[in-house]
């Protein structure tokens, strides 16, 4: 352990790093190991996509603390334009992939940046507006998009599709490993100011708007290779589903769920919701919408860290008491157990000038 | 004394109202400068201004005589001017030592900043030993009294390793054996080579602590000078009594 | 399987680029192409519809028209493959109108409930989005609900089409409308004012209109072309560009809550055409009770099927009465359409005398069947990509509540109108 | 030219329908700091209440304001109560309240779903293909009164929001939030009666669309963010100002397909709201004062 440790970036605990390993161990062999019916094979498939794709919301919505209502946008960029590529030129289709992703995240940056200086309501609200409007104007432009019939890819026989699951699973580790990273790092820690106060972060030097720009340009970047596999996995696809509220609201879905803020939450969102959406709205279809909306309010009110938290408070039933950070100072040592139950909300919505007239 | 910070007719307008016009100021290397004003004087309108919280309408700052008016908050910390906010702010979700991390990752030039985890660790630890939160590095500020966050404020500031140091009223509300520590702090940090620029409303502390002291009123500049003679000025009086009445 | 195992696994983490770039592995057994070609004890018949959300009321027609024709089909004990009577069963899910949904539910009846064949659910996008799974597993699917071409061009092996393209019906209608244009009922050079829905289906009629305007030699010339978002509410600002035009002939193509929506707005914004016309919806029963009988009169529609074409009697009264039977109403296009596709599908498999994907497919390729659908024959022709090719009826609302079929002539049941009389005065 | 009037025609009855749906909106976030997406799910509800009395019951939409009122003041009351009340405000419970109103608007949904089906509804009156003529143009009658009530309705506000104690209280805590406290007010009890009356013109707001436009279970999305775009172009200052919030909004979507094609103007809306907010990042109330 002590071998690992000094090679590893400081940012990265050994027993992550072994956890790491071990599950990504244990998921790729598993479909060699047991072997799936294609049908499960493939919504494992997309469980991964979605969880990297929640991930990244969740980078801006729980790192950095700016929800998202539009991540449909990057999805549907992504995807769209990896599947072009993928008709027209004799690009590997990963590239394809990657540069689809670069799309997305150019253009999230593009309309980003202006309404990443609004905070809080205000951005959410700006991003369902441009995900609407990136929704009707990739259905306007058919040469693109081929318009509300879609574009169909090059049918890939089963071999294909069957090998997209590794693909996924590369991905999503890759994203978990960049999720720990933004978490875990120094920028980790900046993400939290500017999420905790924008301002105050900026009056120590965090480069607010650069943080959140590069933020967000990752997210889309994440999301737009989600796109692309999602494309090259579901071989057709339309402006209507891929650009839809309701998929940037499944992103959403799947980061609140899971938990927002925590590094893991969104896979384990990610995973629950494909699982609802397969075999418990399969049954009753009638219901899902209720259903996520109650988990929403259930989740604000009483469980703020989601299902992560849940577990956390299991845990915590059978005595696990999770350590926030240790400290050493000279021979003491330090150790805050739990974040406080109650923490009193920052006193920063007082304008400057205001602040004077009340001194 | 070479000039280290200085400001040219620095002016914040609010529609028609001007929250500071005009001011000319300027704070020598090692010095401690106390700015005073009745309330609504335009004290922390002008403190937001030099650290880029809010961009000036007119006038000029200049950094070593380099002209830094109009940058963001964020590139003013990292050339080396740092300011505290009169309700503090600290991040309520990170703990007391991660609180002044940050501002060791983030602060300064680049070529200084913490690089690691380790760096910012021990800068960090150095600071809040320096003054006087060490033993609660580990806790949150929420579990801090007014005193220990105004504290914190300072750490996290002088984490930035800034060259000059806002301090926004960090003695008001702070009970005699608080305030007589804070005020031997902020001694210390002048000791350690920052140059302060502090408003203050409690007169004993600004006073006993001041190389100069400015008044503004109205937004306006009114009077400059060593304590005894800003406190023997005739419009400070008014100013102050004006207030009062 | 262990050698591939453990090569895999002695691939570090962290080097992504080198993982994707390395092979992945393949699926290790293709399907099973069967034991034995032996007749099975049932055959397995799987099906999606959208049975809730946006689709939900015609996913449901389709549903009846799916359910009467596996019924009759039991009835005398099943389908006679290989000198053996075997009974059909239907899986059908709810697919919620979701393509996601859609894709996932037949790639699981296909490979974890072993369906034999597909049928396809309803709407062109959900179609073109399922039938993905089918060609990839190479296992027949029969749909009745996706007419867009776009479906059929992509040069797909499996997939079969029982709707006729919607490029069709625009056809259909512009030569009843060419017709009336000789006998001097609608001006000549004739305006057209063209509304269509941003779908497949909206695009196909588009194209008819267009193709056809162009080839007339100047009878027919569309001045005002636009299209409009699927559940749009407020139409008033294209309809204001259709009143500012001045067109003579209102052709617009719309699903059910649109053509309401917009009719009620055509109405009450005091415009009028000679003929009008919202593709293939206009005699709906629902839509007569929402807008009053006087503002649907003389609305122009094409359809696939129309019950009058019992009338003539043959399969189409049998088809009716057994419906009837069931349902206690008259069936519409949906349900005959769900019902043909069926039946379709079944004889393929007694003409084929197995469930064998590839002698199914060969035999369903081939198919020439007597049918109920207008033309009385229906058959998947490769030089359409397996879409059948059909002509449709032309019909016209009356104001005594009936919408006799006034096109093709051989099948009228009833005179048309034209110019509108609504115009007058 | 005539296009022109009659688009003009067009936007100005369309823009009093949209004042209406924004001050509820509008007068919700200035007092209590919520942005409030359940608002879509009322004007959803509030069309199929008014539905319902006019097909089960025979009652004339324009008869049932009354009843909508009423019956949506004691919804809002009774969600403020039981859920709102226990939520964070400000900027920094903004997206809680966001989330979890919008699960609300979610679980609304899905009971209309439940109860209506997805289908379109509309109302269907002896006059609602009625046409009248103005300017030479024909309008429908409909559209014209839903205008003469939203008028009548900002007129009543603007009286209720000048000459009440309450509602000069709601227009000062609007203005600048620190002023609720000293209002004096019963908090509380000023911030339920917020929300009940910005619910209840949701409510109306609902009422009205029904009797123009056809409805589903998803309708009110659409109108949730034009009245946002309409109370960040307006303000909150005063009812003038949202009704020159609506003016606006209305002329730019209707005059819009003079230059684009007609698919094209269902996103002008929502360009607008990107663009406005982006230009005016001091939030939704440009007219306030920096003390």
């Amino acid at each position: 352990m002590r071998q690992l440790t000094r090679w590893l970036p400081e940012w990265a605990s050994p027993w992550a790093v072994v956890a790491f390993v071990f599950g990504f161990a244990v998921l790729y062999s598993l479909p060699l190991v047991i072997s799936f019916d294609s049908y499960t094979h493939g919504i494992i498939t997309q469980a991964f996509v979605f969880a990297a794709a929640a991930m990244a919301w969740n980078w801006l919505g729980g790192y950095v603390g700016q929800i998202s209502f539009g991540h449909a946008a990057m999805f549907g960029v992504g995807g769209f334009l990896s599947a072009r590529l993928l008709l027209t030129t004799s690009f590997p289709f990963w590239i394809a992939w990657i540069v689809g992703g670069l799309a997305a995240a150019s253009y999230a940056l593009l309309w980003g940046h202006p309404t990443l200086r609004l905070r809080g309501p205000y951005f959410a609200i700006a991003t369902i507006g441009v995900s609407e409007a990136t929704r009707l104007i990739a259905t306007y432009w058919g040469d693109f998009t081929g318009g509300s019939s879609g574009i169909s890819l090059p049918i890939s026989e089963g071999t294909a599709k069957f090998s997209l699951y590794w693909y996924a699973l590369y991905f999503m580790a890759f994203v978990v490993l960049l999720s720990y990273y933004l978490r875990k790092s120094r920028i980790g820690l900046g993400l939290l100011a500017i999420k905790e106060d924008v301002d105050a972060a900026q009056d120590v030097g965090v480069s607010a708007n650069y943080y959140q720009d590069a933020v967000l340009f990752l997210s889309g970047l994440v999301v737009g290779v989600a796109g692309g596999i999602y494309a090259s996995y579901f071989v057709f696809i339309e402006p209507g589903d891929m650009f839809g509220f309701e998929r940037s609201i499944s992103f959403l879905l799947m980061g609140v769920i899971g938990g927002v803020g925590t590094i893991l939450g969104p896979v384990l969102g990610a995973f629950v919701f494909v699982i609802l959406q397969e075999y418990l709205i399969a049954s009753y279809p009638d219901l899902y919408l209720g259903l996520y909306g109650t988990l929403l309010i259930v989740v604000i009110l009483f469980e703020p860290l989601g299902l992560s938290g849940l577990l956390l408070r299991i845990a915590r039933l059978f005595g696990y008491r999770p350590r926030v950070l240790d400290i050493t100072v000279g021979d003491t040592k330090l150790t805050a157990m739990e974040e406080p139950e109650a923490v009193e909300p920052p006193e920063s919505d007082v304008e400057p000038a205001r602040k004077e007239a009340k001194a | 004394m070479s000039r280290l910070l200085e400001g040219e007719k620095v002016s914040k307008h609010f529609g028609g109202l001007k929250a500071v016009d005009a001011v000319d100021f300027y704070l020598s290397e090692g010095e401690i400068l106390g700015l005073i004003g009745p309330n609504g004087a335009g004290k922390t309108t002008l403190f937001s201004v030099v650290a880029g919280s809010i961009p000036p309408s007119a006038g000029l700052l200049l950094l070593d005589g380099k002209q830094m008016s109009g940058w963001n908050a964020h590139r003013i910390v990292h050339a080396g001017v740092c300011r505290t906010h009169q309700i503090v702010r600290p991040f309520a979700r990170l703990s007391i030592l991660e609180n002044v991390m940050v501002g060791a990752f983030y602060g300064g030039k680049r070529a200084k900043r913490a690089k690691t985890m380790r760096r910012a660790h021990e800068q960090g630890i150095e600071l809040l030993d320096f003054v006087g939160l060490r033993e609660r590095a580990a806790r949150f500020p929420s579990e801090l009294t007014l005193a220990g966050r105004k504290k914190l404020e300072v750490a996290r500031a002088l984490a930035t390793r800034p060259r000059v140091l806002l301090l926004d009223e960090v003695v008001a509300g702070l009970n005699p054996v608080e305030s007589q520590k804070m005020v031997e702090l902020i001694r210390g940090v002048r000791d350690r080579g920052v140059s302060i620029i502090m408003i203050e409303h409690v007169m004993k502390a600004v006073m006993g602590l001041s190389d100069r002291v400015m008044v503004l009123d109205y937004g306006k500049k009114i009077a400059e000078g060593n304590a005894e003679q800003v406190a023997a000025n005739p419009e400070v009086v008014a100013a102050y009594l004006g207030q009062e009445a | 399987m262990k050698a591939v195992l453990v090569r895999k696994g002695t691939i570090l983490l962290g080097m992504l680029a080198l993982l994707i770039a390395a092979c992945a592995p393949t699926e290790d057994a293709a399907r099973e192409a069967g034991d034995e070609a032996e007749v099975p004890d049932e055959i397995l018949v799987g099906a999606t519809l959208p049975l809730t959300g946006e689709e939900a009321d015609n996913g449901l027609r389709y549903q009846e028209g799916y359910e009467l024709a596996f019924e009759v089909a039991n009835e005398d004990g099943g389908l006679e493959i290989g000198g053996e009577t075997v009974p059909v069963r239907l899986e059908l899910l709810d697919d919620t109108t979701d393509q996601a949904t859609a894709v996932n539910l037949a790639e699981r009846l296909i490979n974890r409930d072993q369906v034999h064949v597909m049928l396809g659910t309803y709407s062109t996008a959900l179609v073109e989005a399922q039938s993905t799974v089918a060609e990839q597993n190479q296992i027949p699917y029969v749909n009745g609900g996706g007419a867009a071409t776009a479906i059929y061009d992509r040069g797909y092996q499996w997939i079969f089409g029982a709707l006729a393209p919607v490029e069709l019906l625009a056809t259909t209608q512009m030569e009843w409308i060419q017709k009336e244009q000789e006998a001097g009922n609608v001006p000549d050079p004739a305006e057209i004012a063209l509304l269509w829905e941003n779908t497949s289906h909206g695009e196909d009629y588009r194209k008819g209109v267009q193709d056809f305007a162009e080839q007339s030699g100047g009878s027919f010339e569309v001045v005002v072309d636009e299209s409009f978002e699927l559940d749009s509410k407020d139409f008033s600002a294209v309809l204001s560009k259709v009143k500012s035009s001045g067109a003579d002939l209102f052709l617009a193509d719309a699903h059910l809550p649109d053509y309401v929506t917009m009719q009620r707005q055509y109405v009450s914004s005091d415009l009028c055409h000679d003929v009008i016309t919202y593709g293939a919806r206009g005699s709906e029963a629902d839509a007569a009770e929402a807008l009053g009988q006087e503002n649907v009169n003389y609305i122009l529609s094409a359809v696939w099927w129309n019950a009058q074409l019992g009338e003539q009697g043959g399969q189409n009264e049998q088809f009716i009465n057994a419906y009837k039977e069931r349902y206690n109403t008259d069936p519409e296009w949906y349900q005959a359409l769900g019902y043909e596709t069926v039946r379709a599908l079944f004889t393929a498999i007694e003409d084929a005398g197995s469930v064998e994907p590839e002698p199914l497919r060969e035999a369903l390729a081939n198919l020439e069947m007597e049918s109920i659908l207008p033309g009385g024959q229906l058959s998947f022709p490769e030089e359409t990509g397996y879409q059948a090719d059909y002509p449709f009826v032309v019909q016209q609302n009356l104001p005594d509540g009936s919408s006799p079929i006034v096109y093709p002539e051989e099948l009228a049941t009833g005179k048309a109108i034209a110019p509108n009389p609504n115009c007058e005065g | 030219m005539e296009e022109v009037v009659r688009l003009g025609i067009s936007a100005v009855l369309l823009a009093g329908l949209y004042s209406v749906m924004a001050y509820g909106l509008g007068l919700i976030y200035g007092v209590l700091r919520i942005v409030n997406l359940a608002h879509a799910g009322v004007i959803m509800a509030a069309a199929y209440v008014t539905w319902l009395l006019h097909s089960r019951l025979g009652i004339d939409p324009y008869l049932a304001i009354p009843v909508i009122l009423v019956v949506f003041f004691i919804f809002g009351v009774l969600l403020y109560k039981g859920v709102v009340r226990f939520l964070p405000r400000g900027a920094a419970g903004g997206v809680q309240s966001l989330l979890l109103l919008f699960g609300i608007w979610l679980v609304m949904r899905n009971g209309a779903y439940l109860l209506f089906s997805g289908n379109d509804r509309a109302i269907r009156t002896e006059y609602s293909t009625h046409s009248i003529s103005i300017f030479g143009t024909s309008v429908a009658q409909s559209r014209v009164v839903v205008f003469v009530i939203a008028v009548l309705t900002l007129a009543a506000l603007h009286l209720f929001l000048t000459r009440t104690y309450t509602g000069k209280a709601i227009r000062a805590v609007a203005q600048n939030p620190d002023s609720g406290t000293i209002v004096g007010v019963n908090v509380e009890r000023f911030y339920a009666l917020t929300f009940g009356i910005g619910t209840s013109l949701g409510g109306l707001a609902g009422l009205l669309l029904a009797t123009i436009f056809a409805f589903n279970p998803t309708s009110g999305a659409v109108e949730l963010l034009k009245s946002f775009v309409v109370v960040v172009l307006g303000g909150l200052g005063s009812v003038v100002g949202i009704a020159l919030g609506a003016l606006v909004l209305a002329f730019a979507e209707s005059y819009a397909i003079l230059i684009l094609p007609s698919y094209l103007t269902a996103a002008v809306s929502f360009v607008l709201l990107v663009v406005v907010l982006v230009l005016r990042p001091g939030g939704l109330f440009g007219q306030r004062v920096l003390a």
